[in-house]
């Protein structure tokens, strides 16, 4: 079921869809299951002056994702201070996923002179409060890869949706539009979980031929999803064809296979971990990823606020992109040999971004552009 | 006098600490003690206190009384008040605050009952409702989302001139300090003491300790409350993390993890120190790597002092 | 001071008028095991006004069983309890405290972090309805204490007090609300002579204004001075019930114990023969001050010697004796046992002192254990090689242990908790025996056993002293000291006044030394 | 002698037979529930999932009996794993790294007992504070980017369809047989197991008896992180990756293992024969939760439920009066 606040904007988010350039649009597919498209909230702000205090708003940096996202903003802080545009230091906080933390984190660092706060919030809605607070202190809020509810914040992000769609399919197609499959999720009561979960269920609708027997949670941790695939295996004895992955935990699924001396399944992968590629690589699957590192998400979302501060505005409040596809066709120039199953890296994409820079270009409109090249 | 203060002797290192760390948090940002700003911060400090305070009912009422339901049954009325009660317009005071209270009260039965009529041991008691709490929450509310009321989300703010949050802790403080008249307080501290003695002595046990639940399960659900007001929204995953915290802040509190000893005020302090610890370390710039390394050592510590201070004050005791 | 009126219908009703009536409280037939262990078999009982009743039996018999009975505590399987003479059903102990019967149980059981104010009041409130205000509350609690002749701060928390107080604190808690029946469990075992003829003065008039009152005690002096009547149990079955002019104590002992044994109780009347005292001291206290201003003590102890430490509770010989196994430090002062220094407990072991704590149930047995791990668990290193326990040898000692101290139990892998309290005592004994003391400190160790066992006790610890152990022996009970001492030395205000050696040994001579009389003519 | 045997059979928290039956039971149920579930495979994946949280909850018996708690597993499953992987993965030999994390894990399991011990602290708060800061060191050291790889042979250790020798069962399986045999006898037999049982019993009495408490505390607290840590190296194997944050399901499902085997909290009680039940039974009903086909908020509310109901059927406390 669509988020409860996003049908309630559902009008505004079809109205604000008409922004979108037309070819763009089926990017935004789907998303107002996961939140509302919205215009524009900083319409009338006028970028601060340079040097820019940036500060990063994180609910947690337990893993490498999160590392490789916080390392990338501070390579970018520092090319900007070292072109006089920032100033050197990056204010970091971390909330260990505890929402209401997070919430005062933000808060404090509205006080403390954030003029711009990039944010991976651990809630969608939770962090509003804070958010119109730097709306109307002349803040600017994008969060990364998890869009927030709140009117007031620029988003940023892949649509989980589309991703779900884009795995869903493949996945269809590779079973020839007839098994049975698995569906493996993250964790339960988050948005992308919900996105992505509903998204490739969509596509597996549409084929009478698939039939979903059952949803294991694996919480986007391998030892869980493993655990909880070998009691899934232990209870069905039924043949399984095919296992939709929301990420993370194709490698355990495909070794909880193995080790019940199930016959393989096709899995797909979700965000391009260096392990599930090496997985792919060594046991010659047939599969697809998209990728989706940390640091090119960072990147991306630093980029939408490096055109902001020059005064270019955005279409809407969220600025979406598809992820890179990573096939059986491309897979070496992903593929690196020192990948193994226990890796813990992402995959980045060849040459650091997500899309193509000028990707974005239909989706701003005014101001200058930026005053150094940026380099993932 | 003399007694009332020697009652909360127990609090004086935690009580000392908490100011200590209002003076540092206020001289490393001035904007700390602005009059602005002081709503969102007790906003940010009132779950961790209400939770505490949740948390030290069950675990002065002893034998081996904890509450880990606290966290998730907060989250449960966070949930239950958004995505249940203001899409079927009940979305006024009465009906909110009325639901979220029967609803911690219910609980806080349930779980009094599963302890002192089933006789299971709380840890496990209140670990099934943790679990089904959790599992609830996620049928209401498949992910985040909704938007409380108006009135609920101003009273995060301001409520005339004084800050909502302050207004909720004072009507707490007056609650409890009204139970002290009655003989609650001292029953639930002989309970918590010696339960055979309090058993023998023809204290009723059982209805002690249901209502030591009965009064967790209500300050979850307020806290459930204070979410909402702050977060202005429901969040399946906002509850749980607080289960920990309470009992961290319980203990902090200066408070007997065996029972009878301690009491509201301790605790209060204890979830407004795990408060300002993290404050702090955030105003502070600690890096995010140690984050975490320091929570623990000032927790380690804090417990610490508390030890040390009660291991003399039991020393003298014995002394005399 | 209202709230202290007897609930009586008729005080000072003659005993004929009694009979007439049906008794205050009766038991008949009552019936109650744990497992597989059968505490009360056919037990039954009559309670009037203006009576006090005495209950005997051995440890273990099931006098508290019956006890807890009475007061709503443990519900009998079979069997019943009348009240007034129609049958009553007692759910919980606020049940019988509301048909006026009031207990004190064995075990003091008290709250330590409470006040003595808060602890007296217990349980007469509702679980959040509260009588009284505190300046009420207070002046039942005075009024409570003074019923006992003691008056003790009553803003102290408990865990401040001594066991003693903490004695005195339960029964006022008892007296407090109104009551027709007081049950006093041992409530004696913890008290000085002073405190308890305090007691016993309340209960006369208490018997006087017609109020029951059943008392356990295994202590037959006292059952002589002030029963009316004793009802006597044996294995769980009361066996009778005999008035004041036929309840000679050995017959007493015969119908405790069957004939048999009572014989060898009463050999116990034949004291110690006297010790050789230049054996050789084996612990020396030097200018001992246990506080400030107190004169020094100095004691000798010599091998095979037995010591006995009296005194009224509180004037220093319990701290005395912490001093001695290490527990405590004195303000100055020094003890040697052999050529070590006494410091700490360390010290104190390495001396070859073992020490037995008074608080049987807290300090001394590890409840759900058996009985071979309660006697062994200090010495496993003698029964084990590399860490492992060797079970035959271990066995082996335990079962001589057992024997040797004739502790009754189903057998060495009995649970401690099942044993009766003499027999629990026996097993700490055995315990600290394994450490091959060469003083054995021991603080009341008789509290609370019964006669027979106490018998065996003895026998023990005069075995002991043959095979040139010292003996320290703090106890309340003075027959206990005339019978086993050598010596005694008598504490006041943290000082020693007297130390009565065998031939000085009486119970008036230690009366007097403990209130401070003679004690210029007795001091050694 | 054969009445000795059966009365140990009963006891407090429930009798053994009641817990074996609730196993078995439990086993066979979901059996005829499930075709297929009755399947060699099955049962391996069912014995592998408790024998990983059978290793876990070793320390948190052993703390338990003593009238502690362990909150730092998790910390101490996190730690290990991490540590280990990313040693073997910069080049260590496999038994240098797991010898360092070994000691590193006693050390610090050594600590908390002297921490709780030493301050009288409930040890609640002071593994909940340690774990913190075990968790948060693994996060100073490696930045959150913790990678590495662990040999082979241990992953076929945790793999399902692993042997031991001619053992048709993996390596992890019959180690925590083995362990769990080891735990028992020593637990009976051995001097420190004895002391375990007197302290959790009594520890005044302990105290008066002269029985080493401080060294007693250590010596668990540093038995139950090492095997935490042999957790930890084991799920190294099993899920591959290194995450710190993979001890965390470990934090009550121990605690509810070593209850639901009916060791009470109180301490001085109960024993790990009873926890390996414990682990068999709640690996069981999760199972068989998931063969139900329940989703996940319903898969939480039968598992809380399930809980509860079955401690209220074998698990009481005894009634407060029988306590006075
Ligand atoms: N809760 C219980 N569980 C198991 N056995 C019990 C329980 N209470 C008492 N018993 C057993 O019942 C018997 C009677 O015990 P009880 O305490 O009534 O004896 P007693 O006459 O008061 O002995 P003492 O003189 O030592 O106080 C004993 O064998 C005792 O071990
Ligand atoms: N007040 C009491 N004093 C002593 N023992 C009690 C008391 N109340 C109950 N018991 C004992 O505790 C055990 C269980 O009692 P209780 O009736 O409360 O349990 P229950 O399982 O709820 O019983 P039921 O299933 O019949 O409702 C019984 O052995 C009973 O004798
Ligand atoms: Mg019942
Ligand atoms: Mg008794």
């Amino acid at each position: 079921p669509p988020a409860a606040s996003a049908a309630n904007d559902r009008e505004a988010h079809a109205q604000a869809l008409q922004d979108v350039p037309a070819a763009m649009r089926s990017y935004y597919d789907g998303f107002w299951y996961f939140s509302a498209v919205l215009p524009d909230p900083y319409e009338s702000w006028t970028p601060p002056k340079a040097p820019v205090q940036f500060c990063y708003n994180d609910s947690y940096q337990g893993n490498s994702w999160r590392a490789a996202a916080l390392a990338e903003y501070q390579k970018l802080v520092a090319d900007f201070a070292k072109a006089g545009l920032a100033k050197p230091n990056l204010i970091v906080t971390n909330s260990n996923n505890n929402i209401d933390v997070q919430l005062s984190q933000l808060q404090n660092q509205i006080r403390q002179g954030c003029n711009v706060i990039l944010s991976i919030p651990s809630s969608p809605t939770g962090l509003c409060a804070g958010v119109q607070e730097a709306h109307k202190r002349g803040v600017l809020f994008v969060s990364v890869e998890s869009p927030v509810f709140c009117k007031e914040a620029i988003n940023v992000d892949f649509n989980e949706y589309y991703g779900g769609l884009q795995t869903g399919r493949w996945l269809a197609q590779a079973l020839g539009g007839k098994g049975s499959v698995v569906m493996l999720d993250g964790v339960p009561g988050l948005a992308p979980t919900v996105a992505r979960h509903e998204a490739a269920m969509s596509v597996f609708a549409q084929h009478p031929g698939i039939k979903v027997v059952g949803t294991v949670v694996g919480m986007w941790t391998p030892s869980i999803a493993k655990s909880k695939m070998l009691q899934f295996l232990a209870t069905h004895p039924q043949r399984i064809d095919g296992v939709w992955n929301g990420a993370l935990m194709g490698v355990a699924a495909g070794q909880a296979l193995s080790q019940s001396g199930r016959p393989a399944a096709r899995i797909n992968g979700f965000s391009g971990s260096c392990s599930f590629l090496a997985y792919w690589k060594q046991n010659h699957l047939q599969s697809l990823s998209l990728s989706q590192g940390g640091a090119p998400a960072l990147y991306e979302a630093f980029l939408v606020a490096a055109r902001m501060l020059q005064g270019q505005k955005p279409v809407v409040n969220t600025i979406l992109y598809p992820l890179p596809e990573i096939t059986d066709a491309n897979l070496d120039q992903w593929y690196k040999p020192s990948m193994t199953v226990q890796s813990n890296c992402f995959a980045d994409p060849p040459d650091g971004r997500a899309v193509a820079d000028s990707y974005f270009d239909p989706l701003f409109k005014g101001g200058a552009p930026l005053k150094v090249a940026l380099q993932p | 006098m003399m007694v009332a203060l020697r009652q909360r002797a127990y609090a004086v290192p935690v009580l000392v600490t908490v100011a200590l760390l209002l003076a540092v948090n206020a001289a490393l940002n001035r904007s700390f003690v602005s009059p602005d700003n002081w709503a969102p911060i007790l906003a940010g400090a009132t779950p961790f206190i209400v939770t505490a305070l949740a948390q030290a009912a069950p675990i002065l009422a002893g034998g081996g009384g904890i509450d880990l339901s606290v966290g998730p049954l907060a989250g449960l009325v966070n949930a239950i008040l958004v995505a249940v009660l203001v899409p079927r317009g009940l979305d006024g005071p009465l009906p909110m605050i009325g639901a979220a209270l029967a609803l911690g009260a219910l609980s806080g039965l349930l779980n009094g009952a599963i302890v002192c009529m089933l006789r299971v041991q709380p840890i496990i008691a209140t670990l099934g409702s943790f679990l089904v709490y959790q599992g609830l929450t996620l049928e209401v509310l498949p992910t985040a989302g909704g938007s409380a009321p108006a009135w609920l989300r101003a009273a995060s703010g301001r409520v005339g001139w004084i800050p909502g949050p302050l207004l909720l802790l004072l009507v707490l403080a007056a609650a409890w300090l009204a139970l002290g008249v009655t003989a609650y307080r001292r029953n639930l501290l002989a309970v918590g003491g010696d339960e055979r003695a309090a058993y023998a002595a023809g204290i009723d046990v059982a209805a002690v300790r249901i209502i030591a639940y009965v009064i967790a399960g209500m300050l979850a659900a307020v806290a459930g409350l204070a979410f909402t007001a702050v977060l202005g929204s429901a969040d399946p995953s906002v509850g749980v993390p607080y289960t920990l915290t309470s009992v961290a802040g319980a203990a902090l509190g200066g408070l007997s993890l065996a029972g009878g000893r301690g009491g509201m005020l301790g605790a209060a302090a204890g979830g407004a120190l795990l408060f300002l610890v993290q404050n702090l370390l955030t105003l502070a710039q600690v890096s995010i790597f140690y984050l975490q390394i320091a929570t623990g050592l000032i927790l380690l510590a804090a417990v610490a002092i508390n030890a040390v201070s009660d291991l003399r004050r039991r020393r003298s005791t014995a002394a005399a | 001071m209202s709230d202290l009126a007897p609930m009586t219908r008729a005080p000072g009703m003659d005993a004929t008028a009694a009979a007439a009536i049906p008794p205050l409280l009766e038991a008949r037939g009552l019936r109650r095991s744990f497992g597989a262990t059968i505490a009360l078999d056919d037990v039954s009982l009559g309670l009037a006004g203006g009576e006090i009743h005495a209950l005997i039996g051995e440890n273990g018999s099931g006098k508290s069983t019956l006890i807890k009975m009475l007061s709503g505590i443990v519900r009998p399987d079979s069997g019943e309890i009348r009240c007034d003479g129609s049958p009553v059903r007692f759910a919980d102990p606020q049940a019988a405290r509301r048909a006026g019967i009031v207990t004190c149980f064995q075990e003091t059981l008290v709250l330590e972090e409470l006040s003595v104010r808060d602890n007296i009041v217990l349980g007469q409130d509702g679980v959040i309805r509260r009588c009284r205000g505190p300046a009420a509350e207070a002046a039942l609690a005075r009024a409570a204490l003074a019923e006992l002749g003691v008056a003790i701060d009553l803003d102290r928390p408990l865990g401040r007090l001594k066991l003693a107080q903490r004695q005195l604190v339960t029964i006022a808690r008892a007296l407090a609300g109104p009551w027709r029946l007081l049950i006093l469990d041992e409530s004696t075992s913890a008290l000085d002579v002073e405190e308890r003829d305090r007691l016993f003065d309340a209960l006369f008039r208490y018997r006087a204004a017609g109020r029951a009152i059943l008392f356990v005690s295994h202590r037959m002096d006292e059952i002589a001075r002030i029963a009316d009547r004793t009802t006597v149990l044996r294995s769980g079955r009361s066996v009778a019930t005999l008035a004041a002019a036929q309840a000679d104590t050995p017959r007493l002992l015969a119908l405790m114990s069957g004939p048999e044994e009572a014989r060898a109780a009463l050999g116990q009347a034949t004291p110690s023969p006297p010790t050789a005292r230049s054996r050789g001291v084996v612990l020396r206290a030097d200018g001992i001050v246990l506080r400030p201003r107190a004169a020094p003590i100095a004691l000798d102890l010599s091998a095979g010697e037995i010591l006995g430490l009296a005194g009224l509770e509180g004037h220093g010989q319990e701290r005395f004796l912490d001093c001695i196994a290490g527990l405590a430090a004195p303000d100055r002062g020094t003890i040697t046992g052999g050529t070590t220094r006494v410091r700490s407990v360390v010290d104190a072991a390495r001396a070859g002192i073992a020490f037995l704590p008074r608080d049987r149930k807290r300090d001394g047995i590890f409840a759900p254990l058996s009985v071979a791990d309660n006697l062994t668990i200090a010495r496993l290193g003698r029964f084990s090689r590399a860490g492992l326990i060797r079970r035959i040898r271990r066995l082996e000692a335990v079962r001589t242990a057992m024997a040797r101290l004739r502790v009754r139990a189903r057998g060495p892998e009995a649970a401690i908790d099942t044993l009766s309290g003499g027999n629990q005592q026996k097993v700490l004994l055995g315990r600290l025996l394994l450490t091959e003391p060469r003083v054995l400190a021991l603080n009341d160790p008789m509290r609370g056993v019964d006669p027979g066992a106490k018998h065996d006790l003895y026998d023990e610890l005069r075995a002991l002293a043959a095979t040139r152990i010292a003996v320290l022996l703090l106890s309340t009970e003075l027959p206990e000291l005339c019978l086993l001492c050598d010596r005694v030395a008598v504490f006041r205000d943290h000082a020693v006044v007297a130390v009565l050696d065998r031939a000085a040994l009486s119970e008036p001579r230690l009366i007097a030394a403990m209130f401070g009389h003679a004690a210029a003519d007795d001091r050694a | 002698m054969l009445a000795r045997h059966l009365s140990r059979w009963r006891g407090e928290g429930g009798g053994y037979a009641a817990l074996v039956l609730l196993a078995s039971g439990l086993y066979l149920g979901t059996a005829a529930l499930i075709p297929g579930y009755l399947s060699l495979a099955s049962l391996r994946s069912v014995l592998l999932l408790a024998s990983l949280l059978g290793i876990a909850a070793i320390g948190q018996t052993l703390t338990i009996v003593l009238g502690g708690l362990d909150l730092s597993i998790p910390a101490v499953i996190g730690f290990a794993e991490v540590t280990v992987a990313q040693l073997y993965g910069q080049g260590w030999p496999f038994a240098a790294a797991a010898l360092l994390v070994l000691a590193a894990a006693l050390l610090f399991g050594a600590m908390n007992g002297l921490v709780a011990s030493g301050l009288e602290v409930h040890p609640l708060i002071v593994t909940l504070a340690s774990g913190s800061i075990l968790l948060g060191a693994i996060l100073a050291v490696t930045h959150g980017q913790a990678s590495g790889t662990v040999p082979d042979w241990l992953s076929a250790t945790v793999s399902v369809v692993g042997h031991t020798g001619p053992i048709p069962l993996p390596g992890a399986v019959v180690a925590w047989l083995v362990a769990a045999a080891g735990i028992v006898i020593l637990e009976h037999r051995s001097v420190p197991g004895r002391w375990l049982y007197a302290i959790g019993a009594n520890a005044s009495a302990a105290r008066y008896a002269r029985l080493p408490l401080r060294r007693v505390w250590m010596l668990a607290y540093a038995v139950s992180a090492g095997f935490a840590a042999l957790a930890g190296m084991l799920l190294a194997g099993f899920s591959g990756a290194a995450d710190a944050e993979v001890g965390a399901p470990y934090l009550f499902t121990t605690v509810a293992a070593v209850v639901i085997g009916g060791t009470p909290l109180s301490g001085g009680r109960g024993g790990y024969g009873r926890t390996v039940l414990g682990c068999l039974i709640i690996t069981e009903l999760t199972t068989l939760l998931i063969g139900l086909g329940l989703d996940q908020p319903g898969q939480e509310i039968f598992l809380g439920a399930m809980i509860v109901l079955l401690v209220a059927t074998y698990g009481r406390q005894t009634h407060l009066g029988l306590r006075v």
